[in-house]
């Protein structure tokens, strides 16, 4: 493999072969949910963040994506060429862990379970802090993982909104390098075995 | 066309992986839904490619969106490596993405596309495999209309394809599915695990290996993840049996090329008209005989 | 926006696209050595999906795609003076787009090199005036005459 | 051992390759290769079903598809759609009206006074189909000066080149519903998934594209008697169609090119819908990418069997959209009746297993009885 085309390539989270590894990273996250993946150390310079990278991988003017804590500066949005939506009807919603979600968003049909929306969650800090303990499909029995940063308000929700499988959100956690994953199917509960359920 | 028109030379070329980026971002954003909802058939806007609908355009449309620098692929069909077809798209995704190196080993394989069979070898976490699926939908031959057998799979309704399962075993005494056999995933939606041999279905069970299931001509792309339950549907009385490969002593065949007697059986007929059986997974075979080889060496060292 | 008299600017894509592409790349290429010329965004060369309007219910569909290139330039010629233009073509070359781009520019804005593009323009009517009496003479010779039919039909035959 | 059938797939590959490019060479020494200019030209039928069924108006590349997969219209409609995925999508045109269309034909079965008038224009309609033997032995002088004989003798003052619609004079006497534009965002098969039920739109669309003759075979059901539509043509109409776009700068409407058409509207009979409106005539709609009469009608026929499925559930396959979208894709259904002859041995294996249990059980059960 020739390493000076492939650094040129990953240079810039807009290149194609930088949103290829960036995707195969959230497959391995959303595959095995609460394994902490670290997104394209290989790309270094400032242009960089895990929500644009993020963002740039799986948005465009195909989706519509909700930004109501305006994470999203506005050069973003138009190199994203993507469409602004309310939280309530957008297939992206990026929000922050620390802010209780003050919106309901697409849970998707029973015929249509594939329109509930994906959630881009900043947090502190990702394998430090508050340990979940998550079951279910991609976990071979049970995975803890330990977060800062993400409000209880959102557990409590991302419960109440999963209640009625297929229909339900996914979530993508990130900090300032790393993500993991927990899709519907993921129940979550703490350490002492409590449940969000509210 | 205006007389003047001359088609451009030098603006051609194919971009890596052949797709737009837009088709595969469109693909990725549906395999993700795929993994969180599963079994679920996600729709999504399949693409022409340069070979026929049929020929695993599905499977090829996940290997293209999925595929990058540091891959290592192994592309089958029947279980062997140089089946024409496989050997067809092995060669179309090397043309599309130089840089992507190909192997027949199941073991050195990150990203396995195959067409009806599961690789004999355990994948392991690290592995995906894709499927190429003809049919996604096991309600078909119930209902024929795509609206209503999305509200069945929504609902969990399978009580017809049970129903269907049954009459077969009131008129042949047997399950006569010999294929695709219908498989329920994380108790919730059955799917059509493409025409893989029912001796295939246990390994998707709780596999280490996220499995992808891609229908071009149907337009859906499924999915089973990793550490998932997979159960074929089953009556308490009349159990899931996989292929019989028992002689009429009752011992189990074994392949005549390896000697392995855990492997889906290829059925030969010598041309002095003595039936042989043979691995259906080439690199399994062949590195049954390796191993035989290396121990045979160290038996007489 | 100064428009060139004798043709209007809607109508210089088609009297170009009448020529030999030769010619358009060549006179885009000698104000290229005089001018200087700027993308506004890179020529590219790809497809569109065509809309129309059904004639039943009057919705619109989509009958189908067109290759489309589309070049966007800005362009200033050697007396300092500046001019915006665009082209956007059914055609698959990004490069010939690019040049109908800059003989946009330099003929919307009379910039220096222009009377050139002009006696083009001239060329390409001529040339586009052929096709068309090629057409109206099939619908003069295909016309039914139904009167004719009505008043001495026995004549009518072939 | 010489047992492993499915070895050596590589080099056969590789040689069906090269005797398939052999047969397209098969002349000899007396072979001249075809040039893309004489196939959009002179095969300018067999383009034109290339770049409907392709769903890519583009003719030269049509032509090189027909040169490349030799005549086989299926195959070359198909290696235009895979070229489609290659390319990135620029835009969508805003709405083209197709009066604007510049007519070489237009004819209405309905009247014969239409407004512009009728012109037959190109067809085969009334040519005598006897095989013309001179065809066969054509001199290239004699050929080359057919255009320049039929363009030299022409009376009188040029024609016009846009004509007004039959359907708005039948508007305007109250005979066909009142159809307002609208401009609801029309279905993009191309990218979107097909979940039924669909609007018109991506009916259209998927029309649009469909394999002729699969098109006609299903027009033809409803209008034996497996339906009853029993259509009237109001135009037909072959012609050139600009399309025009903003122009980046100015916004002003430029024409970017034309683009061969042939669109049908027919009549059909009036529907005893509710009983507050006053009774007319219904419509069918047809259109396609070059000049192909048959698909357009049999289109505008389906079109108007489909409305009366979606409104009033099917009673025909014709009037099942589910069925004739479907069903009618050449790509589509062609890839899949080929996927037949690849290698099935694991399934078929699967399948002897089964009946050979299923014997066994059968026999024993005979032997019990017994």
């Amino acid at each position: 493999m020739n390493t000076d085309l492939n650094s040129k390539a990953l240079a810039s989270v807009w290149a194609p072969a930088a949103q290829q590894l960036s995707f195969r990273k959230l497959m391995t996250a959303f595959s095995f949910p609460g394994r902490i993946e670290t997104m394209t150390p290989e790309i270094q310079n400032k242009d960089f963040t895990v929500l644009r990278m993020i963002l740039a991988t799986l948005t465009d003017g195909e989706v519509t994506v909700a930004d109501p804590h305006h994470m999203i500066d506005d050069h973003d949005w138009s190199k994203l060429e993507t469409n602004r939506e309310t939280p309530e009807k957008a297939r992206f919603i990026v929000a922050r862990g620390d802010i209780a979600p003050m919106f309901s968003p697409g849970l998707g049909s029973l015929e249509c379970p594939e329109t509930g929306a994906t959630i881009i969650l900043r947090v502190e800090h990702l394998g430090r802090g508050e340990p979940l303990v998550l079951r279910g499909p991609g976990i071979q029995s049970v995975k803890e993982v330990a977060c800062s940063g993400l409000g209880a308000a959102w557990l409590c929700k991302r419960q109440e909104w999963n209640g009625a499988f297929p229909l339900g959100v996914d979530m993508i956690l990130f900090d300032a390098s790393r993500v993991i994953a927990l899709p519907r199917t993921t129940r979550i509960t703490t350490k002492e075995g409590k449940s969000w359920d509210m | 066309m205006n007389p003047y028109y001359e088609l451009p030379q030098d603006e051609a070329g194919y971009s890596f992986g052949f797709l737009d980026e837009y088709a595969k971002r469109e693909v990725r954003r549906n395999i993700l839904k795929a993994i969180c909802i599963p079994g679920y058939q996600t729709p999504y806007a399949s693409r022409e490619m340069p070979m026929g609908r049929g020929f695993g355009t599905g499977g090829l449309q996940l290997t293209l969106s999925l595929v990058g620098w540091g891959d290592t692929l192994k592309v089958i069909d029947q279980g062997a490596d140089d089946s024409v077809n496989a050997v067809n798209l092995r060669h179309f995704i090397e043309l599309t993405c130089p840089g992507v190196d190909t192997t027949e080993q199941t073991r050195e394989a990150t990203l396995i596309q195959s067409r009806h069979r599961i690789p004999e070898r355990q994948l392991t976490n690290a592995q995906v495999l894709v499927l190429q699926v003809p049919y996604p939908d096991p309600l078909v031959v119930v209902e024929p209309s795509e609206a209503r057998r999305k509200i069945m799979h929504g609902e969990g309704d399978y009580s017809r394809l049970l129903t269907k399962l049954y009459e077969d075993i009131v008129r042949f005494d047997e399950i006569t599915i010999s294929h695709r056999y219908p498989t329920r995933i994380n108790g919730h939606y059955v799917l059509d695990p493409s025409p893989i041999p029912r001796f295939d279905i246990p390994k998707l069970n709780q596999s280490p290996a996220l499995i992808l299931f891609g229908a071009g001509r149907e337009k859906k792309i499924y999915a089973v993840p990793p550490y998932t339950n997979a159960e074929p549907l089953a009556f308490d009385d009349i159990a899931f049996r996989t292929e019989d490969f028992t002689d009429e002593q009752g011992r189990r065949r074994s392949c005549h090329r390896c000697g392995a007697t855990d492997s889906f059986l290829d059925e030969f007929t010598r041309d002095d008209g003595v039936r042989i059986y043979q691995c259906s997974d080439s690199d399994y075979c062949n590195q049954g005989i390796v191993a035989h080889i290396l121990s045979a060496g160290e038996a007489a060292l | 926006m100064t428009h060139y008299e004798s043709y209007p600017r809607r109508d210089w894509p088609r009297l170009l696209l009448a020529l030999p592409p030769q010619k358009v790349m060549e006179a885009a290429r000698e104000l290229t050595e005089r001018c200087l010329v700027d993308d506004q965004a890179l020529p590219q060369s790809g497809l569109a999906l065509l809309q129309l309007r059904d004639g039943a219910l009057a919705e619109p569909y989509f009958i189908g795609e067109i290759p489309l290139s589309r070049a966007h330039v800005t362009v200033v010629d050697d007396k300092g003076e500046k001019g915006e233009g665009a082209a956007q073509i059914l055609d698959d070359r990004a490069s010939l787009a690019r040049a109908m781009a800059i003989l946009d520019a330099v003929l919307a804005n009379k910039l220096n090199g222009s009377e050139n593009i002009e006696i083009l323009l001239e060329e390409g009517a001529r040339r586009l005036l052929r096709d068309e009496a090629s057409r109206s003479v099939i619908l003069k010779r295909t016309r039914v005459d139904f009167s004719l039919l009505d008043a001495t039909g026995e004549d009518n035959e072939i | 051992m010489g047992y492993v059938a499915i070895k050596g797939g590589g080099v056969a590959i590789k040689g069906s390759l090269e005797a398939l490019e052999t047969l397209r060479a098969a002349e000899g020494e007396q072979g001249v290769p075809l040039s893309l200019s004489a196939i959009e030209n002179q095969l300018r039928l067999l383009t034109s079903r290339i770049v409907s069924e392709g769903g890519l108006y583009h003719p030269r590349l049509a032509a090189l598809a027909i040169k490349q997969m030799q005549g086989d219209t299926l195959e070359a409609a198909f290696a235009l759609r895979a070229y489609r995925s290659t390319k990135p999508r620029l835009m969508s045109t805003p709405v083209q009206e197709t009066r604007r269309m510049r007519v070489i034909r237009r004819i209405s079965s309905a009247f014969k006074d239409i407004p512009g008038g009728q012109m037959l224009g190109p067809t085969y309609d009334y040519a005598l189909r006897l095989m013309r033997i001179d065809l066969a032995d054509e001199s290239p002088e004699v050929f080359r000066e057919i255009a320049a004989k039929f363009m030299a003798d022409t009376p009188g003052d040029a024609l016009p080149e846009t004509y007004p619609k039959v359907v708005e004079a039948l508007r305007k006497d109250g005979l066909l519903p009142e159809a307002p534009a609208h401009d609801i965002e029309p279905f993009d098969i191309t990218r979107e998934p097909l979940i039924f039920p669909i609007p018109r739109s991506a009916v259209l669309s998927s029309m649009a594209r469909a394999e002729t003759g699969s098109l006609l075979a299903l027009a033809y059901s409803n209008m034996r008697g497996y339906g009853d539509i029993h259509p009237t043509i109001a135009e037909l109409r072959v012609g050139y169609l600009p399309v025009y776009l903003p122009h980046p700068v100015t916004g002003e409407e430029i024409e970017a090119g034309e683009v061969l058409i042939t669109e049908c509207e027919v009549v059909a009979m009036y529907e005893n819908s509710d009983n507050k409106s006053k009774p007319v005539f219904t419509l069918g709609y047809g259109a396609c990418f070059g000049h192909n009469e048959t698909k357009a009608i049999s289109m505008a026929v389906l079109d108007r069997a489909l409305q009366k499925g979606m409104k009033e559930g099917p009673t025909n396959p014709s009037e099942d959209p589910e069925f004739v979208v479907l069903h009618v894709d050449g790509v589509d259904s062609m890839g899949f009746a080929n996927h037949y002859k690849m290698p099935h041995y694991v399934t078929f294996q699967s399948d002897m297993d089964r009946l050979r249990t299923t014997q066994a059980k059968a026999e024993q059960k005979r032997g019990n009885k017994k």
